[in-house]
Protein backbone atom coordinates (compact mmCIF):
# COMPACT_ATOMS: atom_id res chain seq x y z
CA UNK A 1 0.00 0.00 0.00
CA UNK A 2 1.81 3.55 -1.14
CA UNK A 3 -0.25 6.84 -0.98
CA UNK A 4 1.75 10.12 -2.45
CA UNK A 5 0.47 13.51 -2.57
CA UNK A 6 2.92 15.35 -4.55
CA UNK A 7 3.02 18.63 -7.15
CA UNK A 8 4.94 16.91 -9.18
CA UNK A 9 3.43 14.92 -12.12
CA UNK A 10 3.10 11.02 -12.32
CA UNK A 11 4.00 8.70 -15.24
CA UNK A 12 0.88 6.41 -15.28
CA UNK A 13 2.49 3.86 -17.49
CA UNK A 14 5.43 3.68 -15.76
CA UNK A 15 2.99 3.15 -12.13
CA UNK A 16 0.75 0.75 -14.42
CA UNK A 17 3.87 -1.19 -14.79
CA UNK A 18 5.47 -1.54 -11.51
CA UNK A 19 1.76 -1.96 -9.86
CA UNK A 20 1.01 -5.73 -9.02
CA UNK A 21 3.87 -6.72 -10.14
CA UNK A 22 5.02 -10.38 -8.45
CA UNK A 23 2.04 -10.46 -6.20
CA UNK A 24 1.64 -14.71 -6.29
CA UNK A 25 -2.29 -14.43 -5.32
CA UNK A 26 -3.21 -11.47 -8.44
CA UNK A 27 -5.52 -12.50 -10.80
CA UNK A 28 -6.94 -9.07 -11.47
CA UNK A 29 -5.55 -4.82 -11.29
CA UNK A 30 -7.34 -1.95 -12.13
CA UNK A 31 -6.10 1.47 -12.29
CA UNK A 32 -8.19 4.46 -12.43
CA UNK A 33 -6.14 8.03 -13.91
CA UNK A 34 -7.91 10.86 -13.69
CA UNK A 35 -7.40 13.51 -16.32
CA UNK A 36 -8.10 17.81 -16.34
CA UNK A 37 -11.08 18.28 -18.47
CA UNK A 38 -11.71 21.60 -19.98
CA UNK A 39 -15.12 21.91 -19.70
CA UNK A 40 -15.83 25.99 -20.62
CA UNK A 41 -13.53 25.85 -23.49
CA UNK A 42 -11.87 28.80 -21.42
CA UNK A 43 -9.59 27.23 -18.61
CA UNK A 44 -6.35 27.93 -18.44
CA UNK A 45 -5.46 25.81 -15.54
CA UNK A 46 -7.19 24.00 -12.37
CA UNK A 47 -5.25 24.75 -8.96
CA UNK A 48 -5.31 22.09 -6.34
CA UNK A 49 -5.21 23.38 -2.85
CA UNK A 50 -5.15 20.59 -0.05
CA UNK A 51 -4.32 20.24 3.57
CA UNK A 52 -0.96 19.25 3.70
CA UNK A 53 -1.13 16.28 7.03
CA UNK A 54 -4.72 15.31 6.95
CA UNK A 55 -4.97 14.94 3.52
CA UNK A 56 -1.97 11.95 3.85
CA UNK A 57 -4.09 10.68 6.74
CA UNK A 58 -7.30 10.60 5.18
CA UNK A 59 -6.42 8.95 2.08
CA UNK A 60 -4.33 6.29 4.37
CA UNK A 61 -6.88 5.73 6.16
CA UNK A 62 -9.19 5.12 2.84
CA UNK A 63 -6.87 2.46 1.67
CA UNK A 64 -6.28 0.77 4.38
CA UNK A 65 -10.43 0.24 4.68
CA UNK A 66 -9.85 -1.05 0.60
CA UNK A 67 -7.20 -3.26 1.96
CA UNK A 68 -9.11 -4.87 4.60
CA UNK A 69 -12.71 -4.79 3.13
CA UNK A 70 -11.59 -6.84 -0.16
CA UNK A 71 -8.56 -8.52 1.03
CA UNK A 72 -6.14 -6.43 -1.63
CA UNK A 73 -2.66 -7.57 -2.38
CA UNK A 74 -1.50 -4.19 -2.99
CA UNK A 75 -3.18 -0.13 -3.42
CA UNK A 76 -1.93 2.84 -4.67
CA UNK A 77 -3.11 6.23 -4.38
CA UNK A 78 -1.21 9.31 -5.72
CA UNK A 79 -3.17 12.36 -5.94
CA UNK A 80 -1.25 16.07 -7.07
CA UNK A 81 -2.22 19.57 -5.88
CA UNK A 82 -0.75 22.82 -7.29
CA UNK A 83 -1.47 24.77 -11.00
CA UNK A 84 -2.08 21.99 -13.79
CA UNK A 85 -3.15 22.25 -17.34
CA UNK A 86 -6.07 21.06 -19.24
CA UNK A 87 -5.13 17.32 -20.15
CA UNK A 88 -2.97 16.72 -16.92
CA UNK A 89 -3.23 13.87 -15.09
CA UNK A 90 -4.35 14.59 -11.86
CA UNK A 91 -4.23 11.48 -9.98
CA UNK A 92 -4.73 7.99 -10.32
CA UNK A 93 -5.73 4.44 -8.05
CA UNK A 94 -4.59 0.99 -8.60
CA UNK A 95 -6.08 -1.70 -7.16
CA UNK A 96 -5.04 -5.57 -6.94
CA UNK A 97 -7.01 -8.34 -5.78
CA UNK A 98 -7.50 -12.14 -6.81
CA UNK A 99 -10.38 -12.12 -8.55
CA UNK A 100 -12.32 -8.77 -10.88
CA UNK A 101 -15.45 -7.98 -8.83
CA UNK A 102 -12.67 -6.97 -5.54
CA UNK A 103 -10.57 -5.22 -8.12
CA UNK A 104 -12.71 -3.11 -9.53
CA UNK A 105 -15.11 -2.39 -6.53
CA UNK A 106 -12.40 -1.36 -4.40
CA UNK A 107 -10.98 0.97 -6.88
CA UNK A 108 -14.57 2.56 -7.55
CA UNK A 109 -14.63 3.01 -3.12
CA UNK A 110 -11.67 4.66 -3.26
CA UNK A 111 -11.99 6.97 -5.82
CA UNK A 112 -15.79 7.51 -4.62
CA UNK A 113 -13.80 8.67 -1.06
CA UNK A 114 -11.07 10.81 -2.54
CA UNK A 115 -14.37 12.79 -4.31
CA UNK A 116 -15.79 13.94 -0.88
CA UNK A 117 -14.11 13.12 2.19
CA UNK A 118 -10.15 13.69 0.79
CA UNK A 119 -9.17 16.93 1.79
CA UNK A 120 -8.89 18.21 -1.83
CA UNK A 121 -10.59 21.66 -3.30
CA UNK A 122 -10.24 22.42 -7.31
CA UNK A 123 -9.92 25.89 -8.62
CA UNK A 124 -11.04 26.28 -12.27
CA UNK A 125 -8.52 29.64 -13.88
CA UNK A 126 -9.38 31.15 -16.62
CA UNK A 127 -9.36 34.49 -18.78
CA UNK A 128 -12.78 35.17 -17.74
CA UNK A 129 -11.77 34.58 -14.00
CA UNK A 130 -11.80 31.80 -11.24
CA UNK A 131 -14.45 29.51 -9.93
CA UNK A 132 -13.72 26.87 -6.98
CA UNK A 133 -15.46 23.53 -8.75
CA UNK A 134 -18.63 22.83 -6.45
CA UNK A 135 -19.47 19.59 -4.97
CA UNK A 136 -21.96 17.48 -6.82
CA UNK A 137 -24.84 16.07 -4.75
CA UNK A 138 -24.12 12.55 -6.87
CA UNK A 139 -20.62 12.36 -5.56
CA UNK A 140 -21.71 12.33 -2.06
CA UNK A 141 -24.36 10.37 -3.03
CA UNK A 142 -21.97 7.38 -4.40
CA UNK A 143 -20.94 6.63 -0.74
CA UNK A 144 -24.27 5.39 0.22
CA UNK A 145 -23.26 2.35 -1.80
CA UNK A 146 -20.38 1.60 0.56
CA UNK A 147 -22.51 2.45 3.84
CA UNK A 148 -23.69 -1.28 3.76
CA UNK A 149 -21.17 -4.20 4.94
CA UNK A 150 -23.93 -6.50 3.64
CA UNK A 151 -22.98 -5.09 0.04
CA UNK A 152 -19.79 -5.78 0.17
CA UNK A 153 -18.39 -8.38 -2.66
CA UNK A 154 -18.36 -11.86 -2.39
CA UNK A 155 -15.30 -11.49 -4.13
CA UNK A 156 -16.34 -13.46 -7.05
CA UNK B 1 -4.64 28.91 22.18
CA UNK B 2 -5.95 27.07 19.31
CA UNK B 3 -4.73 26.92 15.48
CA UNK B 4 -7.54 27.73 12.83
CA UNK B 5 -7.13 26.72 9.16
CA UNK B 6 -9.01 27.64 6.50
CA UNK B 7 -9.21 26.44 3.32
CA UNK B 8 -10.43 27.01 -0.92
CA UNK B 9 -12.99 30.20 -0.72
CA UNK B 10 -13.18 29.97 2.78
CA UNK B 11 -9.27 30.76 3.36
CA UNK B 12 -10.56 33.93 0.66
CA UNK B 13 -13.30 34.98 1.97
CA UNK B 14 -11.24 35.05 6.16
CA UNK B 15 -8.12 36.51 3.78
CA UNK B 16 -5.90 34.38 5.14
CA UNK B 17 -4.74 31.12 5.71
CA UNK B 18 -4.55 30.28 9.38
CA UNK B 19 -4.72 31.88 12.54
CA UNK B 20 -3.91 31.41 15.75
CA UNK B 21 -6.60 32.43 18.63
CA UNK B 22 -7.51 32.57 22.48
CA UNK B 23 -10.73 31.09 22.76
CA UNK B 24 -13.04 29.67 25.62
CA UNK B 25 -15.60 28.53 22.73
CA UNK B 26 -17.49 24.95 24.30
CA UNK B 27 -18.12 23.43 20.72
CA UNK B 28 -17.44 24.29 16.95
CA UNK B 29 -20.60 26.13 17.08
CA UNK B 30 -19.63 28.67 19.72
CA UNK B 31 -16.32 29.10 18.19
CA UNK B 32 -17.70 30.26 14.92
CA UNK B 33 -20.35 32.53 16.34
CA UNK B 34 -16.82 34.20 18.02
CA UNK B 35 -15.01 34.73 15.32
CA UNK B 36 -18.75 35.78 12.90
CA UNK B 37 -18.86 38.68 15.92
CA UNK B 38 -15.16 39.70 15.34
CA UNK B 39 -14.91 41.30 11.59
CA UNK B 40 -17.56 41.08 8.61
CA UNK B 41 -15.14 38.75 6.52
CA UNK B 42 -15.92 35.92 8.92
CA UNK B 43 -19.23 36.56 8.62
CA UNK B 44 -18.88 36.34 4.50
CA UNK B 45 -17.36 32.77 5.48
CA UNK B 46 -19.51 31.66 7.99
CA UNK B 47 -22.78 32.82 6.22
CA UNK B 48 -23.66 29.27 5.33
CA UNK B 49 -22.77 26.54 7.52
CA UNK B 50 -24.46 24.20 5.35
CA UNK B 51 -21.91 24.70 2.76
CA UNK B 52 -18.88 24.34 5.31
CA UNK B 53 -17.09 21.42 6.62
CA UNK B 54 -15.19 21.62 9.56
CA UNK B 55 -12.06 18.87 10.83
CA UNK B 56 -10.52 18.96 14.29
CA UNK B 57 -6.93 17.73 14.55
CA UNK B 58 -7.46 16.53 10.82
CA UNK B 59 -10.10 14.67 11.41
CA UNK B 60 -13.44 15.50 10.11
CA UNK B 61 -16.04 16.71 12.74
CA UNK B 62 -19.33 18.04 13.88
CA UNK B 63 -20.36 21.92 14.11
CA UNK B 64 -22.04 20.13 17.50
CA UNK B 65 -18.20 18.88 18.68
CA UNK B 66 -16.41 19.87 21.57
CA UNK B 67 -13.10 22.00 21.40
CA UNK B 68 -12.01 20.40 24.64
CA UNK B 69 -8.79 19.26 24.34
CA UNK B 70 -8.38 20.43 20.02
CA UNK B 71 -5.24 22.04 18.97
CA UNK B 72 -6.17 22.25 15.38
CA UNK B 73 -9.75 23.49 13.40
CA UNK B 74 -10.30 23.45 9.61
CA UNK B 75 -13.13 25.39 8.42
CA UNK B 76 -13.44 24.37 4.14
CA UNK B 77 -16.05 23.64 1.61
CA UNK B 78 -17.23 20.36 0.86
CA UNK B 79 -13.92 18.52 -0.82
CA UNK B 80 -13.85 17.84 -4.19
CA UNK B 81 -10.78 15.58 -4.88
CA UNK B 82 -10.57 12.63 -7.34
CA UNK C 1 -11.22 1.66 -30.77
CA UNK C 2 -8.85 -1.62 -31.38
CA UNK C 3 -8.86 -5.38 -30.49
CA UNK C 4 -6.29 -7.00 -30.57
CA UNK C 5 -6.12 -11.12 -30.24
CA UNK C 6 -2.68 -12.13 -30.34
CA UNK C 7 -0.46 -15.28 -28.90
CA UNK C 8 2.47 -12.81 -27.99
CA UNK C 9 2.79 -10.86 -24.46
CA UNK C 10 1.63 -7.20 -24.26
CA UNK C 11 3.10 -4.51 -22.12
CA UNK C 12 0.75 -2.95 -19.88
CA UNK C 13 2.56 -0.25 -18.66
CA UNK C 14 3.13 0.92 -22.04
CA UNK C 15 -0.30 -0.03 -23.17
CA UNK C 16 -1.60 2.40 -20.39
CA UNK C 17 0.77 5.17 -21.61
CA UNK C 18 -0.19 5.08 -24.77
CA UNK C 19 -4.36 4.78 -23.95
CA UNK C 20 -6.52 7.62 -23.67
CA UNK C 21 -3.54 10.00 -24.48
CA UNK C 22 -4.76 13.35 -26.18
CA UNK C 23 -8.46 12.63 -25.89
CA UNK C 24 -9.69 16.69 -25.66
CA UNK C 25 -12.85 15.35 -22.97
CA UNK C 26 -11.52 12.62 -21.18
CA UNK C 27 -11.36 12.92 -17.60
CA UNK C 28 -11.50 9.26 -16.47
CA UNK C 29 -9.36 6.04 -18.12
CA UNK C 30 -10.07 2.92 -16.43
CA UNK C 31 -7.65 0.02 -17.12
CA UNK C 32 -8.10 -4.03 -16.18
CA UNK C 33 -5.62 -6.26 -16.10
CA UNK C 34 -6.08 -10.42 -16.26
CA UNK C 35 -3.48 -12.22 -14.83
CA UNK C 36 -2.92 -15.92 -14.70
CA UNK C 37 -3.36 -17.03 -10.82
CA UNK C 38 -2.17 -20.37 -9.50
CA UNK C 39 -4.29 -21.71 -7.16
CA UNK C 40 -3.93 -25.16 -7.18
CA UNK C 41 0.02 -23.97 -6.83
CA UNK C 42 0.21 -27.09 -9.53
CA UNK C 43 -0.13 -25.21 -12.72
CA UNK C 44 2.78 -25.29 -15.23
CA UNK C 45 0.88 -23.57 -17.92
CA UNK C 46 -2.63 -22.25 -18.98
CA UNK C 47 -3.42 -22.90 -22.70
CA UNK C 48 -5.75 -20.71 -24.15
CA UNK C 49 -7.90 -21.96 -27.12
CA UNK C 50 -9.98 -19.57 -29.17
CA UNK C 51 -12.53 -19.41 -32.57
CA UNK C 52 -9.85 -17.29 -34.58
CA UNK C 53 -12.51 -15.18 -36.56
CA UNK C 54 -15.28 -15.23 -34.12
CA UNK C 55 -12.83 -14.16 -31.47
CA UNK C 56 -12.40 -10.70 -33.19
CA UNK C 57 -15.63 -10.51 -33.94
CA UNK C 58 -17.55 -10.96 -30.90
CA UNK C 59 -14.95 -8.63 -29.21
CA UNK C 60 -15.17 -5.78 -31.65
CA UNK C 61 -19.42 -6.34 -31.52
CA UNK C 62 -18.87 -5.95 -27.28
CA UNK C 63 -16.31 -2.75 -27.42
CA UNK C 64 -19.26 -0.98 -30.29
CA UNK C 65 -21.72 -1.85 -27.90
CA UNK C 66 -20.21 -0.17 -24.97
CA UNK C 67 -18.27 2.55 -27.18
CA UNK C 68 -22.21 3.85 -27.83
CA UNK C 69 -23.70 3.07 -24.55
CA UNK C 70 -21.48 4.81 -22.62
CA UNK C 71 -20.13 7.58 -25.11
CA UNK C 72 -16.68 6.50 -24.55
CA UNK C 73 -13.98 8.30 -26.19
CA UNK C 74 -12.21 4.96 -26.89
CA UNK C 75 -11.91 1.24 -25.87
CA UNK C 76 -9.47 -1.18 -25.93
CA UNK C 77 -9.32 -4.93 -25.68
CA UNK C 78 -6.37 -7.22 -25.95
CA UNK C 79 -6.66 -10.85 -25.25
CA UNK C 80 -3.45 -13.46 -25.61
CA UNK C 81 -4.16 -16.93 -26.67
CA UNK C 82 -1.82 -20.18 -26.49
CA UNK C 83 0.16 -21.13 -23.58
CA UNK C 84 0.85 -19.02 -20.74
CA UNK C 85 2.91 -19.01 -17.42
CA UNK C 86 1.54 -18.22 -13.90
CA UNK C 87 1.77 -14.84 -13.19
CA UNK C 88 1.65 -13.97 -17.03
CA UNK C 89 -0.84 -10.85 -18.33
CA UNK C 90 -3.89 -12.90 -20.00
CA UNK C 91 -5.66 -9.74 -20.95
CA UNK C 92 -6.29 -6.25 -20.69
CA UNK C 93 -9.20 -3.90 -20.94
CA UNK C 94 -9.28 -0.06 -21.01
CA UNK C 95 -11.96 2.74 -21.44
CA UNK C 96 -11.83 6.33 -21.71
CA UNK C 97 -14.47 8.80 -20.42
CA UNK C 98 -15.81 12.20 -19.88
CA UNK C 99 -16.48 11.12 -16.29
CA UNK C 100 -15.78 8.21 -13.75
CA UNK C 101 -18.79 6.00 -13.39
CA UNK C 102 -19.10 5.43 -17.28
CA UNK C 103 -15.46 4.80 -17.53
CA UNK C 104 -15.88 1.38 -14.88
CA UNK C 105 -19.47 0.75 -15.79
CA UNK C 106 -17.79 0.34 -19.34
CA UNK C 107 -14.67 -1.93 -18.30
CA UNK C 108 -17.14 -3.82 -16.06
CA UNK C 109 -19.28 -4.13 -18.67
CA UNK C 110 -16.45 -5.30 -20.69
CA UNK C 111 -15.03 -7.74 -19.01
CA UNK C 112 -18.43 -9.40 -17.96
CA UNK C 113 -18.90 -10.28 -21.70
CA UNK C 114 -15.88 -11.47 -22.12
CA UNK C 115 -15.78 -13.93 -19.25
CA UNK C 116 -18.80 -15.50 -20.55
CA UNK C 117 -19.55 -14.23 -24.27
CA UNK C 118 -15.86 -14.35 -26.39
CA UNK C 119 -15.12 -17.76 -27.62
CA UNK C 120 -12.24 -18.81 -25.28
CA UNK C 121 -11.33 -21.66 -23.05
CA UNK C 122 -8.95 -22.26 -20.16
CA UNK C 123 -7.30 -25.10 -19.54
CA UNK C 124 -5.14 -25.54 -16.43
CA UNK C 125 -2.29 -27.81 -17.02
CA UNK C 126 -0.08 -29.68 -14.36
CA UNK C 127 2.20 -32.42 -13.04
CA UNK C 128 -1.48 -34.17 -12.43
CA UNK C 129 -2.74 -33.71 -15.86
CA UNK C 130 -4.81 -31.16 -17.53
CA UNK C 131 -8.34 -29.66 -16.66
CA UNK C 132 -10.84 -27.21 -18.48
CA UNK C 133 -11.61 -24.45 -16.49
CA UNK C 134 -15.39 -24.52 -16.04
CA UNK C 135 -17.80 -21.66 -16.30
CA UNK C 136 -18.69 -20.17 -13.03
CA UNK C 137 -22.44 -19.48 -12.92
CA UNK C 138 -21.39 -16.38 -11.36
CA UNK C 139 -19.98 -15.04 -14.19
CA UNK C 140 -23.30 -16.25 -16.12
CA UNK C 141 -25.25 -14.20 -13.51
CA UNK C 142 -22.76 -10.90 -13.94
CA UNK C 143 -24.62 -10.23 -17.12
CA UNK C 144 -27.87 -9.64 -15.80
CA UNK C 145 -26.75 -6.23 -14.63
CA UNK C 146 -26.42 -5.44 -18.35
CA UNK C 147 -29.35 -6.44 -20.01
CA UNK C 148 -31.86 -3.67 -18.64
CA UNK C 149 -31.33 -0.21 -20.37
CA UNK C 150 -32.39 1.53 -17.34
CA UNK C 151 -29.34 0.09 -15.40
CA UNK C 152 -27.30 2.68 -17.93
CA UNK C 153 -25.54 4.96 -16.26
CA UNK C 154 -26.21 8.72 -15.84
CA UNK C 155 -22.76 9.58 -16.99
CA UNK C 156 -22.10 11.15 -14.26
CA UNK D 1 -21.60 -29.43 -47.27
CA UNK D 2 -21.39 -27.98 -43.78
CA UNK D 3 -17.96 -27.04 -41.58
CA UNK D 4 -18.54 -28.25 -38.12
CA UNK D 5 -15.74 -26.91 -35.84
CA UNK D 6 -15.15 -28.44 -32.57
CA UNK D 7 -13.25 -26.31 -29.53
CA UNK D 8 -12.32 -27.40 -26.01
CA UNK D 9 -13.72 -30.44 -24.25
CA UNK D 10 -15.77 -31.13 -27.49
CA UNK D 11 -13.01 -30.83 -29.58
CA UNK D 12 -10.90 -33.59 -27.74
CA UNK D 13 -14.03 -36.07 -27.28
CA UNK D 14 -14.96 -35.76 -30.88
CA UNK D 15 -10.82 -36.19 -31.77
CA UNK D 16 -10.74 -33.60 -34.53
CA UNK D 17 -11.21 -29.45 -34.70
CA UNK D 18 -13.49 -29.74 -37.76
CA UNK D 19 -14.79 -31.41 -40.75
CA UNK D 20 -16.80 -31.04 -43.94
CA UNK D 21 -20.29 -33.40 -43.43
CA UNK D 22 -23.30 -33.75 -45.68
CA UNK D 23 -26.17 -33.08 -44.32
CA UNK D 24 -30.00 -32.83 -44.62
CA UNK D 25 -30.24 -31.64 -41.14
CA UNK D 26 -33.37 -28.82 -40.54
CA UNK D 27 -32.14 -27.40 -37.39
CA UNK D 28 -29.03 -28.17 -35.31
CA UNK D 29 -30.67 -30.24 -32.81
CA UNK D 30 -31.14 -32.35 -35.94
CA UNK D 31 -27.74 -32.17 -37.13
CA UNK D 32 -26.63 -33.37 -33.40
CA UNK D 33 -28.15 -36.29 -33.80
CA UNK D 34 -26.96 -37.18 -36.94
CA UNK D 35 -23.81 -37.21 -35.28
CA UNK D 36 -24.62 -39.01 -32.42
CA UNK D 37 -25.56 -41.54 -34.60
CA UNK D 38 -22.53 -42.07 -36.48
CA UNK D 39 -19.98 -43.08 -33.71
CA UNK D 40 -19.76 -42.99 -29.88
CA UNK D 41 -17.12 -40.15 -29.49
CA UNK D 42 -20.14 -37.95 -30.95
CA UNK D 43 -22.33 -39.63 -28.53
CA UNK D 44 -19.99 -38.71 -25.51
CA UNK D 45 -19.22 -34.85 -26.95
CA UNK D 46 -22.98 -34.79 -27.09
CA UNK D 47 -24.21 -36.14 -24.15
CA UNK D 48 -25.72 -33.13 -22.12
CA UNK D 49 -26.61 -30.30 -24.73
CA UNK D 50 -27.28 -27.81 -21.57
CA UNK D 51 -23.25 -28.23 -20.72
CA UNK D 52 -22.85 -27.12 -24.66
CA UNK D 53 -23.18 -23.75 -26.97
CA UNK D 54 -23.35 -23.43 -30.44
CA UNK D 55 -22.80 -20.45 -33.20
CA UNK D 56 -23.36 -20.28 -36.31
CA UNK D 57 -21.11 -18.64 -38.99
CA UNK D 58 -19.47 -17.05 -36.09
CA UNK D 59 -22.46 -15.85 -33.88
CA UNK D 60 -24.64 -17.35 -31.09
CA UNK D 61 -27.08 -19.50 -31.69
CA UNK D 62 -29.37 -22.04 -30.33
CA UNK D 63 -29.70 -25.90 -30.72
CA UNK D 64 -33.46 -24.93 -31.93
CA UNK D 65 -31.99 -22.96 -35.25
CA UNK D 66 -32.61 -23.89 -38.53
CA UNK D 67 -29.74 -24.66 -40.82
CA UNK D 68 -30.53 -23.26 -44.21
CA UNK D 69 -27.95 -21.09 -45.40
CA UNK D 70 -25.91 -22.13 -42.88
CA UNK D 71 -21.91 -22.81 -43.70
CA UNK D 72 -20.13 -22.96 -40.58
CA UNK D 73 -21.40 -24.85 -37.17
CA UNK D 74 -19.41 -24.65 -34.16
CA UNK D 75 -20.36 -26.58 -30.42
CA UNK D 76 -18.06 -25.68 -27.73
CA UNK D 77 -18.39 -25.10 -23.76
CA UNK D 78 -19.33 -22.48 -22.28
CA UNK D 79 -16.91 -19.61 -22.68
CA UNK D 80 -14.23 -18.33 -19.90
CA UNK D 81 -12.31 -16.06 -21.04
CA UNK D 82 -11.21 -13.15 -19.35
Amino acid sequence: MRVRVQAEPFDHGAECARFGQGGRDVGAVVTFLGVVRDDSGAMERMEIEHYPGMTERAISGIVAEAMARWSLADALVIHRHGALKPGESIMMVATAARHRVAAFEAAEFLMDYLKSRAPFWKKEVGAGGADWVAAKDEDEGALVRWSDPLLKSNDV
Amino acid sequence: MIDILYFAWVRERVGLPRERVETSAATVADLVEELKAREERYEAAFADLRALRVALDQELSEFTAPLAGVREVAFFPPMTGG
